[in-house]
């Protein structure tokens, strides 16, 4: 489907670029799903952490990421108990307010609450409501054929729901599309690392953090449009740390967290929105589509929490990715109630700890509205590396 | 109505359960101060049924934790984890179980092994983080063997279905890793013989649970789910695959059957017929009960016995012919019934209703388990909506007194009853 | 003669104190706050520099700190209150390797090194149950003040255990204790074993490891001392004296030493802007 | 003539209410409960006789609820305050479905049904976040008197966002708004926003059906009636007795055992059977 659902970037200076990614993603109203759908699109919403949105897209469907929002969620707590994350509930409190409007739901076994969400939001909906199981045993020999099949299965669900098949030729003209999106992502964090004055993690975030709610040529043409201007934009280098900023994000943290971060320290590299840049380098698009997207997802990728793989010890990643991005310390935090980030930063720290590294460990909330607690401890980590 | 009672039968599931678990944490015991090998396994799909086969002991660390917590020394456990670094806020059993691996796996019932290979399945997310623990402690082979629930409600699958098949080939091929990843931890050739005797023990062993859960829609109700049936729980996980372990359900059914004759419930008066769904509240285990039998309420079942039982309830009979495969299938269909209870719970449970003649059903979400927890206040919601039945929603912890409180919860379930009372009375009223 | 000057905006209390070459205290000033947070700290440096003697050309440099340290207009550096008390305190006690500091609102527990920097620190959740706020409740509600806090539990002889889940819901549970004959001495002497009990298992989150150094204002209590030292079984400094108020003041005083001389080994040009704060 | 009695002892306050043979309130009280609540039920007991005009003699049967219903030492049994405020709402207001308690440390919210049973209920669980203490915490914050916040709030044009949920801590988050220069009206319709909200939730949980009862000491606040309503979308029932709806709620308990115990029915007493002592 041709529609362009968010022009307002477009010929604005990158000020203006960041303006308008920060109004799109504050709006909890998603007036750009909700413009595709008045196109007379069809929408899938996928919970975090990854998905195969090549399959969604290559149906002329939207792949929409849903990742929680800042609202109170009032009708989703009378569906959950009360040791919860944020995301779960402020997720479907965004369907139950009638905020978004979905064609089919897919959540993933990414966690002992997410893997309930199918359930939950399958009782209170009647379009479809899935679980994609995603292999928990990356280490078979049988796991890429599985996931290959499993995401055939997707395929034949989505293919329902657009009302005709998907064809291999459109599968693979839809991951030259992602191709060129990770591509771009992977560029922006480049700068990030290589010269982080030049682009915060704020705003790297507001700049990819659109790409779930938007089609994904539309985010590639505002990712070639910013990413030059960034390169040569003056800023001057200040006297800050280098660090890393890990969270296992499921959950992502409300912005002005991420402000206050970026206004302390040079983030050099983080995990946020990893979904969207988890698979490394370009899927091949000869041979059986489904089969490079599922060998991708397991051979050729990052790591998370919610992912587990012999290969991929998570606090041997971290100090990986903090060797490359050349980081000073680390800023671990995690989602309130998030069992998988907060058993992770526990094996963190104690790496850490054993390669001296300094860190700072937290935890955040999506709708938290007041930062003086976090502030003062970031502060007070900073001053005391600078102090040393 | 009491009359003279074979004592003998009456009361023996509670007592050889008893002696039944004694032994096999002694001989964990022995394992641990002898150096010998252990597996580290979970409730929900133990994969006892190749364990068996190399003779394998099997640790089970939810029992292990919970049974801190029944000995009240749960909370010295949990603040050492949390002192490590854990959050309050994770699964109680995991920081239990971490104490214990720092203490060198000194536990209240003795002594501990350590593993030599861990297995799990993902029935539960924690587990795989949990042994991922083990794996930076110990440097062990953790084998997680991936077996696909239902992907959305009423979606499941069965043998001959195309996406069943796809699972199956690969739960199968997991499994010949699994095998040869115990042929070397164990230096052992695998005995597909031993394997099919061991299958045959535990399909005996699902047919007995299955029935006695049955047994007790009798009125009155012959056992308490909640404090009965966690001692049939521990058997039913430690002593699967074993001649034993299935004699202990043949003979348990017996004891069942000889109450229901004999017209022998659990209470005095049975006033309510309740359903208990959730995990025990195991710091006050007996407490907790007896605010219930106090009002002369009694747990007839409970989800519990479900799915900590890896789904044994289902009573899936193995085809010896073809035993992988079987297994594969066996797997595939009890765990998704543990495991994505979530999916289903409601029906379950307004079937439970039904035939068991449920006066109410009480809820238990807790902090540590999202599992098992996260959808329940929804799954309430669709189960009033379906029947007439009184409900209690409660939440609290099955290891982390801090968040029990006797006061509150006493508060909730005396108005409970209070609810419960008046509605006899009515209907009581109305059939007068 | 250089002279530095810190000044610690606190919630309640403004305090600035002005340190020579040798971290020696020349003047001091204490006033309360108040709602304009510039206006106390431009009269807490004014009153300490009458008192030491001193005009302000004197200052070599001014830290800031406290919740009110952005509001300061002629400080030339602002630190954080953890960051100063921590200095301040390893000033006092120069062994101190685990600092607890029990506020009213928040107990952090900080560790140092051997070189007294913050090595690392956590504070307590956003719960008041971890709080001097809990024993200010406990005690309000039993009719005493938050003053008389330390006079009432130093009589009891038998700590009444008291959950410390929620501060409120401690009410409930005082309430029962109290008409089941339970002295409030001993009630209060639980609130404190159970608010000693949190601060422990915070001092334990950061690795905690001898000199232990106890600051803050509920600590003034020789029962919360001596219930503290009970549960580390080992001894634990006590600043005691007015000073105690100026600790934080201080180490910010002295950490603007630090820096100064820092500043003039770079070379760099003295220039009022904070080099740190670059939001 | 005969009497009955009821004695709510809450965590702060307790009140006793006489009713009449029909049911009529004849005598009432509220008194602080301190730290004496042997003395506290007693004393609330005596003071509403006196105000009833009625010699104890004439009670026939007291009954206590509330977190110290076990300490109402004359007492004849308990009923937990849950069953207690439903009676009362049901009795002021025969039409209700759903009755939202706010008191001190707990907020209540109770589903019933046509014969006035209560089919469902949900309490605040982990601590007394989102509670009428809240508001309290606010009062002192900005010191305006418990009364007047509500009125005060209702002048707010754009509320702020409270994220605090500790009671305790509302203080200082208060405090800080009040110092990023918010107007102190849109504070508290922000403090009373967030409580509003918590108790939807669960009052969700139950299920919301018409007609809503609003019980308990907050519910003369105006300012947290006009929240309520707002975000619910619908109109509340308030009595001027919504703070003795507890103590109402045991007294009518009372009559009807005085009452069964004059003409006998199928165990009639059920109800108000003491247990668990």
């Amino acid at each position: 489907m041709n529609v362009r659902v968010f022009d307002s970037w477009r010929n604005q200076p990158l000020k203006g670029v960041l303006y308008e990614c920060r109004e799109l993603l504050e709006d909890i109203d998603y007036p750009s799903v909700r413009r595709w759908r008045q196109h007379g699109g069809k929408v899938v919403g996928h919970f975090q952490v990854y998905f195969p949105e090549e399959i969604v897209h290559a149906a002329g469907m939207l792949p929409f990421k849903i990742r929680g929002a800042p609202l109170e969620s009032i009708q989703a707590d009378s569906r959950f108990g009360s040791y919860l994350c944020s995301i779960l509930k402020t997720s479907l409190e965004l369907a139950l307010s009638e905020r978004i409007d979905l064609d089919m739901f897919v959540t993933h076994p990414i966690c002992d609450a997410a893997r309930n969400l199918a359930a939950v939001w399958g009782r209170n909906f009647t379009y479809p409501c899935q679980i994609l199981y995603l292999p928990q045993n990356a280490n078979s020999k049988h796991s890429v054929q599985y996931l290959r099949d499993e995401y055939d299965r997707l395929k034949r669900m989505v293919e329902e729901i657009a009302g005709h098949t998907i064809s291999d030729e459109a599968l693979r003209r839809s991951i030259a599309v992602f191709n060129e999106n990770r591509a771009l992502l992977h560029e922006m964090y480049a700068i990030k690392r290589e010269m982080p004055w030049l682009i915060s993690t704020y705003e790297s975030y507001l700049l990819m953090a659109v790409g779930g709610m938007i089609p994904r040529e539309e985010h590639n043409a505002l990712l070639r449009h910013v990413l030059p201007m960034i390169r040569i934009r003056t800023a001057k280098r200040q006297d800050r740390i280098r660090v890393v900023f890990e969270g296992g994000f499921c959950e992502q943290p409300p912005l002005d967290l991420l402000l206050m971060v970026s206004q302390s320290c040079y983030v050099v590299d983080d995990d946020l929105m990893i979904g969207l840049r988890w698979i490394q380098d370009d899927i091949p698009l000869e041979g059986d589509p489904l089969y490079n997207l599922a060998n991708a997802y397991l051979e050729n990728s990052t790591y998370s929490p919610v992912q587990h793989d012999l290969r991929k010890p998570k606090e041997k990643m971290l100090l990986e990715r903090m060797k490359g991005s050349g980081a000073e310390a680390a800023i671990i935090t995690a989602a309130k109630m998030c069992e998988p980030g907060l058993e992770e930063q526990v094996a963190y720290t104690y790496a850490l700890d054993e390669y001296g590294t300094p860190y700072f460990v937290s935890e955040f909330e999506e709708n938290m509205t007041s930062f003086d607690h976090l502030e003062i401890q970031l502060e007070t980590f900073v001053e005391n590396i600078l102090f040393a | 109505m009491i009359k003279t009672v074979d004592p003998e039968i009456v009361g023996r599931g509670n007592r050889e359960g008893a002696q039944l678990f004694r032994r096999w944490f002694a001989e964990l015991d022995g394992a641990a101060l002898n150096g010998g090998q252990a597996a580290y396994v979970f409730v929900m799909g133990s994969l006892a049924e190749i364990l068996r086969v190399f003779d394998l002991p099997m640790v089970f660390p939810e029992i292990n934790s919970l049974q801190t917590a029944i000995r009240r020394v749960a909370h010295e456990y949990l603040n050492e984890a949390e002192d490590y670094g854990y959050s309050p806020d994770i699964c109680g059993y995991v920081k239990a179980d971490v104490a214990l691996q720092l203490r060198g796996g000194d536990h209240p019932m003795g002594h501990v092994p350590k593993p030599t290979l861990a297995v799990l399945t993902n029935a539960c997310n924690t587990y795989i983080k949990w042994a991922e623990i083990w794996e930076r402690m110990y440097k062990i082979p953790v084998f997680t063997l991936d077996i696909p629930g239902t992907r959305s409600a009423g979606g499941q699958t069965w043998a001959g279905d195309r996406d069943f098949e796809n699972d199956r080939r690969y739960v199968v091929a997991q499994l010949k890793e699994l095998i040869s990843l115990c042929e070397e931890v164990t230096g052992r050739r695998f005995d597909v013989d031993r394997f099919r005797e061991v299958l045959k023990q535990t399909s005996r062993m699902n047919q007995g649970w299955k029935r006695v859960l049955e047994l007790n829609k009798n009125q009155p109700s012959l056992f308490n789910a909640v404090t009965d049936g966690t001692v049939y729980l521990g058997v039913a996980n430690g002593f699967r695959g074993t001649a034993e372990g299935s004699q202990y359900f043949e003979q348990l059914v017996e004891e069942m059957e000889y109450k229901a004759a004999n017209h022998i419930g659990t209470l005095t008066e049975e006033k309510y017929r309740l359903i208990f769904v959730g995990v025990p509240c195991y710091p006050i285990f007996r407490r907790f009960n007896e605010m219930f039998t106090e009002w002369g309420g009694t747990f007839l079942t409970s989800t519990y016995l479900l799915f900590a039982s890896g789904g044994t309830n289902y009573g899936f009979e193995y085809d010896l012919s073809r035993p992988l495969d079987s297994l594969a299938e066996g797997l595939l269909i009890s765990v998704r019934n543990a495991m994505d209870n979530m999916f289903y719970q409601d029906q379950t449970l307004i079937e439970m209703i039904d035939d068991y003649a449920i006066d109410g059903i009480v809820y238990h979400p807790i902090k540590s388990c999202r599992t098992v927890s996260t959808g329940l206040a929804d799954n309430r919601r669709a189960v009033m909506a379906a029947r007439d039945v009184a409900s209690l929603f409660i939440e609290s912890d099955m290891m982390d007194r801090r968040v029990v409180s006797e006061a509150q919860l006493k508060n909730r379930i005396d108005a409970f009853f209070e609810g419960l009372a008046s509605r006899k009375q009515r209907q009581s009223e109305l059939t007068t | 003669m250089t002279y530095v000057a810190g000044i610690d905006i606190g919630s309640t209390y403004t305090k600035a104190v002005i340190i020579g070459e040798n971290n020696e205290i020349v003047g001091k000033t204490m006033c309360s706050t108040g709602f304009k947070l510039a206006e106390v700290a431009r009269m807490a440096l004014d009153l300490s520099l009458e008192e030491a003697g001193l005009d302000e050309q004197d200052l070599a440099y001014v830290v800031a700190t406290g919740f009110g340290r952005h509001q300061v207009q002629f400080k030339d550096l602002n630190v954080t209150d953890l960051t100063a008390s921590a200095r301040g305190t390893a000033h006092l006690f120069p062994n101190t390797r685990t600092i607890l500091d029990v506020g009213g609102q928040t107990m952090k527990a900080i560790r140092l090194d051997g070189q007294l920097r913050v090595k690392s620190f956590r504070l307590n959740d956003k719960c008041a149950a971890g709080t001097g706020a809990f024993l200010e409740k406990t005690a309000r509600y039993m009719g005493y003040a938050t003053e008389e806090i330390g006079m009432l539990a130093a009589t009891s002889k038998k700590a009444v255990p008291i959950s410390g889940v929620c501060a409120v819901f401690a009410e409930s549970e005082v309430i029962n204790h109290l008409s089941h004959g339970a002295a409030p001495a001993d009630i209060m002497h639980g609130a404190i074993v159970s608010l000693v009990d949190r601060s422990v298992q915070l001092m334990k989150r950061v690795r905690m490891s001898p000199e232990y150094t106890l600051i803050g204002g509920i600590l003034r209590f020789n029962t919360m001392a001596r219930v503290v030292r009970e549960q580390l079984g080992s001894d634990v400094n006590v600043p005691e004296g007015e000073l105690v108020q100026f600790t934080t003041a201080l180490g910010a005083a002295i950490l603007g030493h630090y820096r100064l001389s820092k500043l003039r080994l770079e070379g760099v040009e003295m220039h009022r802007e904070n080099p740190m704060v670059s939001a | 003539m005969a009497y009955a009695a009821g004695v709510d002892v809450g965590s702060t306050q307790t009140k006793a209410v006489i009713i009449n043979e029909e049911a009529r309130i004849t005598g009432r009280s509220l008194i602080d409960t301190g730290a004496n609540v042997v003395l506290a039920a007693e004393n609330a007991y005596f003071e509403a006789l006196k105000d009833a005009g009625v010699r104890e003699e004439e009670i026939e049967y007291v009954i206590g609820t509330g977190y110290g219903r076990y300490r109402v030492t004359f007492g004849n049994t308990q009923v937990t305050e849950i069953s207690c405020h439903a009676r009362g709402a049901v009795h002021m207001f025969a039409n209700t479905r759903t009755v939202l308690d706010m008191g001190g440390q707990d907020t209540k919210a109770i589903q019933i049904n046509q014969e006035g049973e209560i089919v469902d209920f949900c309490m605040n669980d982990k601590c007394a976040a989102g509670t009428g203490r809240f508001l309290g915490a606010a009062s002192s914050a900005l010191d305006i008197p418990l009364d007047d916040l509500g009125d005060t709030a209702l002048l707010s044009e754009r509320p702020v966002r409270i994220s605090t949920t500790c009671t305790v801590f509302a203080e200082s988050e208060v405090l800080s708004w009040l110092g990023k220069g918010k107007k102190i009206e849109d504070i508290l319709m922000g403090v009373h926003q967030s409580i509003a909200k918590r108790s939807i939730g669960l009052m969700r949980r139950v299920g919301i059906e018409h007609e809503v009862t609003f019980t308990g000491g907050v519910a003369k606040n105006s300012g947290m009636i006009y929240a309520l309503e707002d975000n619910l979308g619908l109109v509340l029932n308030v009595s001027e007795e919504s703070h003795y709806m507890g103590a109402l709620g045991a007294a009518l308990f009372a009559l009807d055992h005085i009452q069964a115990s004059r003409i006998p029915t199928a165990d009639s007493t059920e109800v108000v059977r003491s247990h668990g002592t």
